[in-house]
């Protein structure tokens, strides 16, 4: 439903310089997935979610979702594109715009594209609104008159507006707390349940979070996906070293941190990472590989290994760290 | 560094020819004729018709811009019909006075500013905050001729405590020249009375000048102060025990100045603006008395001068304004 | 006034800049002050009513056909550098002028060629003219005589020496340019061994400073603190505050100038004879005397009264309302309805509110009136042509001599394109008078036609005849030797007499 | 048992706004004795970062009030101290550090002068510059910031975040104060750099003996570095317990649903449990329990009055009143029937 | 679905939107300044609304001579004294009203039309187009106003009509500015990226996402020009250049009265405090304003 082949997307900047914000990424989903997309600041999650609806522009390579082609794509596909791929952004004050009611903000979508209009409308827009836990008194009010979760709620009814079948999520509860962030997880994993056809991307650097709603898994790191799997194997089983270290990193609520998860013994980092502008040569995460080898990783760009059944890993070791 | 000057410098010349055609298609949409003008007024036709060739006149308009821009960039400005005399020269004569009165002024602004902004946004919402914001709104909204003329009346004439107009006393003897700044050759020349003179001279018109500068420095920087003092490194600063007198006069104030640089920056050029209306009111012999005088004679050539001078002038000083910004501000520094 | 190694220095407070002292280029009040002092003309305008005074030709004659002019030069008159004037030097000035064909040229340049001016010997001057010219005489004291050889020492390019002699001098006048600083003051420094002596005993006068105070209310304030002796263009409100000070002194003294509101008679409404009239008759011409609070006096002719021939004409119109809605009623607009262009000089307030006074007059009519302010060098242009001119202009204008030619002309087709020729007059009756009596060198026989020129005119009326507007000039009271005359231009004073009597 | 180094009795605050006071802490009493690192969490907006603040006079007043209460530091009271006092504690006795590491150093001056500046205020300028600078670079080393030396003389938008909470924590450590307040450390920070600076922490509290209180919303960043938990609801502590009973013991209704509503990483679940309704209006604060209206357990006795704590365990407290009413729901009761 | 209580909100507070506008009211009406200057503006445009009917002596101000009064002081006759013909200066100050506000909408509005949509369109094209405006916009930044304002009104001559002109030429380049920031600003807010992704065009966004956002600024900054252009043409009225008679504007009459100065201080001093009391109005209301539209700005 959703593909992207060997993506490239650079920003140049004014000084001259590239930013290599997505750099050779390929990933594949299947028709009713969700995939998680995990990985740390700046690694081009976002931007990969913008390109697929074709709102920043790819450099190369290809995205096809929900049948059309992105890359170049004419108005007509584009506008075609609206009503089967939608977004739903971090920050939930940000994304509604602060001068339109909410019924209003919600309309938008059936508007441009749909022949829905008055009443017709109206009692679409209550539907959806309902449909997401927001009752009829929420209509005719403005986003900051809502709570973060009230108005991540409207910002999810309207990309569902349009039935799209294929819904990029954009870190949707980083920005909310925990209560919150559990009724919208609850919700979006009825809505997999409720709608078995939607593929969703699902933007997040909360590992718990992609645990809890996704089936497979992407991690990225400076523009490249180093790692990627059915869930569960890549939590159980990482084998790349940074995804080891993701893992370790991840603040689990239990009383003994030591005893939080099966693998409690990968090595945390250390350094901060480079910067996108001049990414490292060979394996863009060798300046904090634990387990680098010069000569190799500083030299050769690694190669995708399958390590298991659809799992694969960016790291010249990958098979070698199994038995870790 | 010295390459963003240059490539500034060069955008600045960039600007500056843009200026030239929008003074030059100002001028000659005049409906006057120029070469009558020139000619005076009992100047018979062939007088008329003979200076029309001697300046060109007669060509077209394109060539006749490209004949001013090669003329200016050979320092040939024109000739003034009003003073009679090339305009170069009077240019020379009369821009030192303008400057010197306007770097007095906004001196005399940044002076008393930046300590009153810094006052004010300390004691927020005090009677003193309520003071001084009325001088700043005060600033803006009062008309600085009218001011100046109260000003010049009250003080000078009926209370006589300084002189009426002019650069200097009347028998007081010009400095040689070196700047053409009076108070700058006074002190070259090791003449300490003729430079209070010379600052006595300035004091009045620079006061009438400054008002809205002052107010605008005032607010701004008032209000940047506030924003600062309320920001997280200043709180952090609070927390590690540092005291109120470095926090406001070092931490906050190195942030605060930098929005009100360029505000100064903005200023400057509009006081340049504001010199023909202040020097007319205290007969100051400056670039902008030049200016309203030659416009209401419709003589154009020195209109022109004088807003490429100023346009120059104002560049520049925003020029000097970046570089202070990155003196100052480590970020932009990077970024040069 | 202050003294300067034991001498006095006096200050004028004027409002022109002085933009050179060069005799030859162009002409302004201010630049006339200065040369006046610094250079001699064979002769000099003096007294009122003006006389042309004997000056560096102690004597002339003409010749019998009015074409030969010879000039006899005092002896001992010497240059500020100590070479003797000679007729050479009168030769080479006059020249140079007519052959620069700026500043005074037009005054000559049709009645006399370069070649025509020779010296007989040491201190004989000869100029022959083309034709018999009647005021020939009463323009030399506008011509001065520079050093040639000074000048030729400076020139550049062929330039006549225009630049050098900008902000320097090659005179032999009363006063030496001291320091030249533009647009601040001009320092003349007394001449004490000037050839011709001063009129007063006292050595104490060390000179003038002509400073620029460039508002009136800054002169005023000036005059008033004692930072100048002297200064001109005060406003009347202003003359008569400062007149009830015991320290100040003012002097109040007609002129020649002569004032009117021009009438476009070729233009679309004011060729309308009748119209012309209504407006004549309608004015306030009162308004004219209260604006000037009295130092005015209604003109009774177009001739000023200064000018030789001046008569009284009778029936020149006085604000009389009946007269103007009967004159009204047999023009082309007898119902008035019509909006008249009024332009004045930007800036001059009496003018606003002369303007002010006619639109309230002409409310009577039904007229409207328009007031456009102008710069006087867009007045010009548009004086310059009849389809431009507007329909009535304000116009102050000083003949140069007494001559009644120099008036008259202004009302010949001559005069066309000239700022007061903006009425574009043109009576075949009156422009044969004024050629004739300009032909005449005798003044019997040039008398009564200029009488009958004025009468013509009033006829015409090509303007709404004004006044006489007195020039005044405010002084404290240690000035001494303020000799006023009618000739001389508006802010213009003669500097010759003028002294200091130690307070 | 020690004295309590802090000692926060019945502390109430209140903002003045447009709509009248904001009643942003409503009661709070809390003891930290000498060598305890207590982890304050609890939701946005419940008043953690105001209440640290408030305690060492860092609010701006107006608007912020203080209504009722005291606050001792070893056995002095801060509340109405003027703030030549409050400043002369703080830095020196009690150091902070804050959430957002970009935003707290001054971008116009170096690292160094920053780091010498607060070292010498904290010393109430006994030390000189030289020594300052000394101390400065052994406190960096100190928080393995790499290349001292370097950083000392950098600006700080040429350090990276985690470097800059680094700077941050030397410049709060370095006159070694009593107390560390850690106002939410690593929220800004990637992970794999929030778990170096975690280490870091904890290593700190065990090699310099800090009393530390740490702020989060992340049950998870607390458990990693505390010995102790306070929950904090809408202004109000509810729960205060060692960091061990807190995730096998929660007692107050709030604590469970927080857990209820985490998902974990490594132990996947179907489902999550979320605590219905919203934050109450402090403008207008419930009389009674604070969290009544979203508790399933609620009754009218809930309401009626303020809630006194209940002690269920050494050193661990609840201010419920199904633990006061003869302990009816003792270990998990109700809640689990729900979930 | 889940969880009804997910619907139960907060208690609902009735009218919201009206509950803001009054929040913004009363804001404003707390700040005394903002509040004198609603008066000063109010009294202002009543005086140019009413002035004409009120004033003691109307044809005063519309070319009337009087010399038999002319430089009389303040009495009860002419609270504001009489002028060098004999005009009552209170009437004409009265009548001054309306040529100001006249200048100060036009300007302002002119202004606005020029600048508003050039800011729109470079802030939301970009290339070359959005490059040549902002050039264009720089140089005529370049120049101090005023001196600018005086050549085109030199060239065109003098006059209200041609004063207007000029200083609308002059004005528009602010605006240019503002808006084009703010767009820029607005153009990469995520909720226009939301929009997009839903299929907005470049007009809808424009006009439905970014110029209702944009308005707050413009209508502060509109205020406070609104002042400044008063000042402007009281500036070029002073130096000559700007209304003529009979028509009273304050800028004019104070530089007619300025050769009265100082024996009939009256002339000079009423018409420039009026200048002074109504550009101070309209500053302060753009403060009070700013404060409640635009908090985070200063
Ligand atoms: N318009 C742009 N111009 C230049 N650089 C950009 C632009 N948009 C993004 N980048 C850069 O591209 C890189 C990837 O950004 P992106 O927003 O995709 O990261 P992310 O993984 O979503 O991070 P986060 O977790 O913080 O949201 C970053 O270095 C960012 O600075
Ligand atoms: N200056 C202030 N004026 C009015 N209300 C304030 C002010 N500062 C904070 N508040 C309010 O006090 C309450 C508590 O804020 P506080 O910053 O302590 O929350 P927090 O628990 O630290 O949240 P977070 O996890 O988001 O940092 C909030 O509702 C906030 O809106
Ligand atoms: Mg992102
Ligand atoms: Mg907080
Ligand atoms: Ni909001």
């Amino acid at each position: 439903m959703l593909e992207l082949d060997d993506l490239r997307i650079h920003f140049p900047l004014a000084s001259g310089e590239v930013v290599k914000a997505v750099d050779g990424v390929t990933l594949k989903l299947a028709a009713g997935e969700t995939v998680g997309l995990v990985g740390e600041s700046g690694s081009g999650k976002s931007t990969i979610g913008k390109a697929a609806l074709g709102l920043i522009p790819a450099t190369s390579g290809a995205i096809r979702a929900g049948g059309e082609d992105v890359v170049g794509a004419s108005a007509a596909t584009l506008r075609r594109l609206r009503s089967r791929a939608q977004i739903i952004f971090q920050d939930p004050h940000a994304s509604l715009n602060p001068r339109m009611t909410i019924s209003r903000s919600v309309a938008e979508g059936l508007i441009l594209n749909t022949p829905l209009r008055g009443r017709a409308l109206r009692e679409r827009v209550a539907e959806l609104l309902a449909r997401v836990g927001l009752p009829e008194q929420f209509l005719n009010r403005f986003p900051h008159e809502l709570s973060g979760g009230q108005k991540q709620r409207a910002c999810i009814a309207r990309a569902l507006a349009l039935d799209p079948e294929v819904l990029v999520l954009d870190e949707p509860t980083s920005a909310l707390d925990v209560s919150v962030q559990a009724q919208i997880l609850t919700f979006l994993k009825e809505l997999q349940a409720a709608r078995p056809s939607m593929t969703s991307l699902f933007i997040s650097h909360n590992l718990a979070v992609v645990r809890f709603l996704c089936q497979r898994v992407a991690v990225m790191y400076l523009g490249r996906i180093v790692e990627e799997g059915p869930v569960a194997e890549v939590f159980e089983n990482p084998r790349h070293p940074y995804t080891r270290a993701l893992l370790a990193a991840a603040p689990a609520p239990e009383a003994n941190p030591r005893a939080k998860g099966p693998r409690v013994d990968y090595v945390e980092l250390t350094g901060d990472i480079p910067s996108p502008v001049n990414t490292p040569p060979g394996c863009a995460f060798h300046t904090r590989c634990p387990v680098a080898r010069k000569g190799i990783c500083d030299v050769d760009r690694p190669a995708d290994l399958d390590v298991g059944p659809r799992h694969r890993a960016a790291c010249h070791f990958a098979r070698d760290l199994e038995a870790a | 560094m010295s390459r963003l000057i240059l490539k500034r410098l060069a955008l600045t010349a960039l600007m500056l020819l843009g200026l030239a055609v929008v003074t030059f298609t100002v001028a000659n949409i005049a409906p006057g004729d120029p070469a009558r003008l020139a000619a005076g007024p009992d100047a018979t036709q062939e007088m008329v018709e003979r200076i029309r060739v001697e300046r060109g006149l007669d060509q077209p308009l394109p060539l006749r811009f490209a004949y001013y821009v090669s003329d200016l960039l050979t320092g040939d400005l024109g000739t003034s019909v009003y003073t009679g005399r090339p305009v170069a020269e009077d240019m020379a004569t009369f821009l030192p006075a303008t400057l010197e009165l306007v770097l007095f002024a906004i001196t005399l602004a940044i002076v008393f500013g930046i300590p009153l902004g810094v006052a004010a946004a300390v004691r927020q919402n005090k009677a003193s905050d309520h003071l001084i914001r009325l001088i700043a709104v005060s600033g803006v909204a009062l008309p600085m001729f009218w001011l100046g003329l109260m000003l010049q009346w009250y003080l000078a004439l009926e209370l006589d405590l300084f002189p009426l107009r002019g650069r200097l006393g009347v028998f007081s003897d010009v400095p040689p020249t070196i700047t053409g700044m009076y108070t700058v050759d006074a002190l070259l020349a090791g003449r300490l009375d003729t430079f209070a003179e010379a600052l006595r001279h300035m004091l009045l018109p620079a006061l009438a000048l400054s008002l809205p500068a002052l107010a605008a420095i005032i607010r701004v920087n008032r209000a940047e102060m506030l924003e600062v003092l309320g920001r997280d490194y200043v709180v952090n600063a609070r927390a590690q025990g540092i005291g109120p007198g470095r926090i406001i006069g070092a931490y906050a104030l190195k942030n605060a100045i930098l929005p009100t640089l360029a505000m100064i920056g903005l200023r400057f050029g509009w006081m340049l603006g504001g010199t023909v209306l202040v020097e007319g009111v205290f007969d100051f012999p400056g670039i902008g008395l030049y200016a309203a005088k030659a416009a209401v004679s419709s003589d154009f050539e020195p209109i022109m001068a004088v807003t490429l001078a100023l346009g120059a002038a104002f560049m520049l000083t925003n020029l000097v304004i970046d570089l202070l910004y990155a003196a100052l501000d480590p970020r932009v520094r990077a970024q040069i | 006034v202050e003294k300067v190694d034991g001498k006095f220095w006096m200050v004028i407070g004027g409002r022109q800049a002085v933009s050179h002292v060069d005799p030859g280029q162009s002409y302004d009040y201010a630049i006339r002050m200065m040369t006046q002092a610094l250079y001699d003309g064979l002769v000099k305008y003096e007294g009122d009513p003006p006389q042309v005074k004997p000056w560096l030709a102690e004597s002339w004659e003409t010749s019998e056909d009015g074409l030969t002019w010879t000039f006899h030069l005092a002896q001992n008159a010497t240059f500020h550098n100590g070479d003797p004037v000679t007729a050479e030097a009168v030769v080479y000035s006059y020249q140079r002028v007519l052959n620069m064909n700026e500043g005074v040229a037009w005054m000559l340049s049709d009645v006399l060629k370069p070649e025509n001016i020779k010296a007989v010997d040491a201190h004989t001057v000869e100029f022959t003219l083309d034709r018999p010219y009647a005021p020939f005489l009463s323009f030399l004291p506008w011509w001065f005589v520079v050093n040639p050889a000074q000048v030729e020492a400076n020139v550049v390019d062929g330039d006549f020496g225009k630049a050098w002699l900008a902000t320097n001098e090659a005179g032999s006048g009363p006063y030496t340019l001291e320091k030249f600083d533009q647009g601040t003051a001009y320092w003349l420094k007394r001449n004490p061994d000037y050839w011709k002596g001063f009129p007063y005993e006292d050595d104490a006068m060390g000179g003038i400073i002509y400073r620029l105070i460039r508002e009136s209310s800054s002169q005023r304030a000036s005059l008033l603190k004692g930072e100048a002796d002297l200064v001109t263009d005060l406003t009347p409100e202003e003359l008569d505050a400062v007149g009830a000070r015991n320290e100040i002194e003012i002097t109040s003294t007609p002129a020649l100038t002569s004032f009117g509101f021009k009438m476009n008679t070729q233009g679309q409404h004011m060729s309308d004879v009748n119209l012309r009239k209504a407006v004549a008759y309608a004015f306030d011409y009162d308004s004219l005397i209260k604006i000037y609070n009295g130092q005015a006096k209604l003109q009774d002719s177009p001739f000023t009264d200064a000018i030789r021939g001046h008569v009284d004409v009778e029936g020149i119109p006085r604000q009389d309302l009946e007269k103007a809605k009967e004159y009204l009623a047999k023009s082309a607009w007898p119902e008035g309805g019509i909006t008249l262009e009024f332009v004045y000089v930007q800036g001059l307030e009496q003018q606003r509110q002369m303007g002010l006074a006619l639109l309230d007059s002409l409310k009577a009519l039904n007229i409207e009136l328009e007031m456009v302010p102008l710069t006087w060098p867009n007045m010009v242009a548009r004086a310059a042509d009849p389809a431009q001119s507007p329909d009535l202009m304000c116009i102050f204008a000083t003949p140069v001599s007494t001559d009644p030619d120099a008036v008259a002309i202004q009302y010949h087709p001559s005069s066309h394109g000239k700022y007061y020729g903006s009425h574009f007059l043109d009576d075949a009756e009156l422009n044969a008078m004024i050629m004739e009596a300009r032909s005449l060198s005798e003044w019997s026989e040039r008398e009564p036609i200029y009488a009958q020129i004025q009468a013509r005119i009033v006829e015409l009326q090509p303007e709404v005849f004004g006044m006489m507007r007195n020039r005044s000039f405010a002084h404290r009271d240690w000035v001494k030797g303020y000799a006023d005359s009618p000739i001389r231009m508006t802010g213009e004073v003669d500097l010759y007499p003028l002294h200091i009597q130690a307070p | 048992m020690t004295d309590p180094l802090l000692s926060i009795r019945g502390l109430e605050l209140a903002f003045d706004t447009f709509d009248g006071p904001y009643h942003a802490i409503g009661g709070v009493t809390l003891d930290l004795r000498p060598g305890e690192a207590l982890g304050l969490v609890g939701e946005t907006g419940c008043g953690k970062s105001v209440l640290t603040r408030a305690a060492f006079g860092l609010l701006p007043s107006p608007p912020a009030r203080i209504v009722a209460g005291s606050v001792k530091l070893a056995g002095r009271e801060l509340v109405g101290l003027p703030e030549r006092d409050l400043r002369s504690i703080r830095g020196a006795e009690v150091a902070m550090i804050f959430q957002d590491p970009m935003t707290y150093l001054n971008p116009v001056f170096r690292v160094g002068t920053q780091l010498v500046d607060a070292i010498r205020a904290q010393s109430k300028g006994r030390i000189r510059k030289a020594e300052a600078k000394d101390i400065a670079l052994a406190m960096l080393e100190k928080v393995h910031l790499p290349n001292p030396e370097r950083q000392f003389r950098a600006y700080p938008h040429e350090l990276s975040g985690g470097m800059r909470q680094r700077v941050l924590i030397a410049m709060a450590l370095a006159a070694k104060p009593r107390l560390l307040i850690a106002d939410e450390p690593t929220t800004a920070l990637d992970v794999t750099i929030q778990a170096q600076i975690l280490r870091l922490m904890g290593e700190l509290v065990e090699d310099m003996g800090l009393t530390m209180i740490m702020i989060s919303h992340d049950l998870g960043v607390v458990a990693q570095v505390c010995s102790r938990v306070a929950v904090m609801y809408a202004g109000q502590i509810v729960e205060d317990a060692p960091v061990e009973r807190i995730f096998d013991a929660p007692s107050h209704p709030y604590t469970r649903g927080l857990l209820k509503a985490l998902p974990h990483p490594f132990k996947p679940a179907d489902s999550l449990a979320s605590i219905p309704g919203s934050l109450p209006d402090l403008l207008h604060p419930p009389t009674g329990c604070r969290f009544a209206p979203r508790c399933p357990h609620a009754g009218p006795a809930c309401v009626s009055g303020p809630v006194p704590f209940a002690d269920l365990a050494p050193g661990h407290r609840a201010a419920c009143r199904l633990h006061l009413e003869g302990g009816v729901l003792g270990g998990t009761g109700a809640l689990a029937e729900t979930a | 679905m889940s969880d009804a209580a997910l619907s139960a909100a907060p208690a609902a507070r009735r009218p919201m939107r009206f509950r803001e506008t009054r929040r913004m009211a009363a804001t404003y009406s707390r700040s005394i300044s903002a509040m004198l200057g609603l008066a000063l503006v109010v009294l202002f445009l009543a005086t140019a609304a009413f002035g004409p009917m009120v004033a003691p002596f109307p044809e005063d101000a519309v070319g009337a001579v009087n010399f038999e009064a002319k430089l009389l002081p303040p009495s009860a006759e002419h609270p504001f004294g009489t002028d060098q013909v004999g005009n009552d200066i209170f009437s004409r100050v009265l009548f001054g009203a309306r040529t100001t506000l006249q200048i100060g909408l036009t300007v302002t509005g002119i202004a606005i039309l020029i600048g508003v949509p050039l800011g729109l369109i470079a802030g939301m094209t970009g290339g070359w187009v959005a490059e040549t405006i902002m050039r264009v916009t720089d140089i005529f930044l370049s120049i101090p106003g005023l001196i600018l304002a005086i050549a085109i009104v030199g060239a065109l001559g003098p006059g209200i009509l041609n004063a207007m002109v000029a200083l609308s030429l002059v004005w528009w380049p602010g605006y240019v500015r503002l808006v084009q920031a703010k767009t820029l600003s607005l153009r990469n807010e995520v909720y226009v990226d939301a929009a997009r992704a839903l299929g907005a065009g470049p007009f809808r966004i424009l006009f439905v996402h970014v110029l209702p956002n944009c308005l707050s600024p413009i209508v502060v900054k509109a205020s406070m020009d609104m002042g400044m252009a008063i000042l402007g043409a009281a500036s070029l009225g002073f130096l000559g250049l700007g209304a003529q008679p009979p028509f009273p504007e304050w800028g004019a009459m104070i530089a007619q009265g300025r050769s009265y100065l100082p024996d009939w201080w009256w002339c000079a001093f009423f018409p420039g405090l009026a200048i002074y009391l109504t550009v101070l109005g309209f500053n302060l209301m753009g403060d009070g304003l700013r404060d409640v539209l635009d908090p985070r700005q200063r």
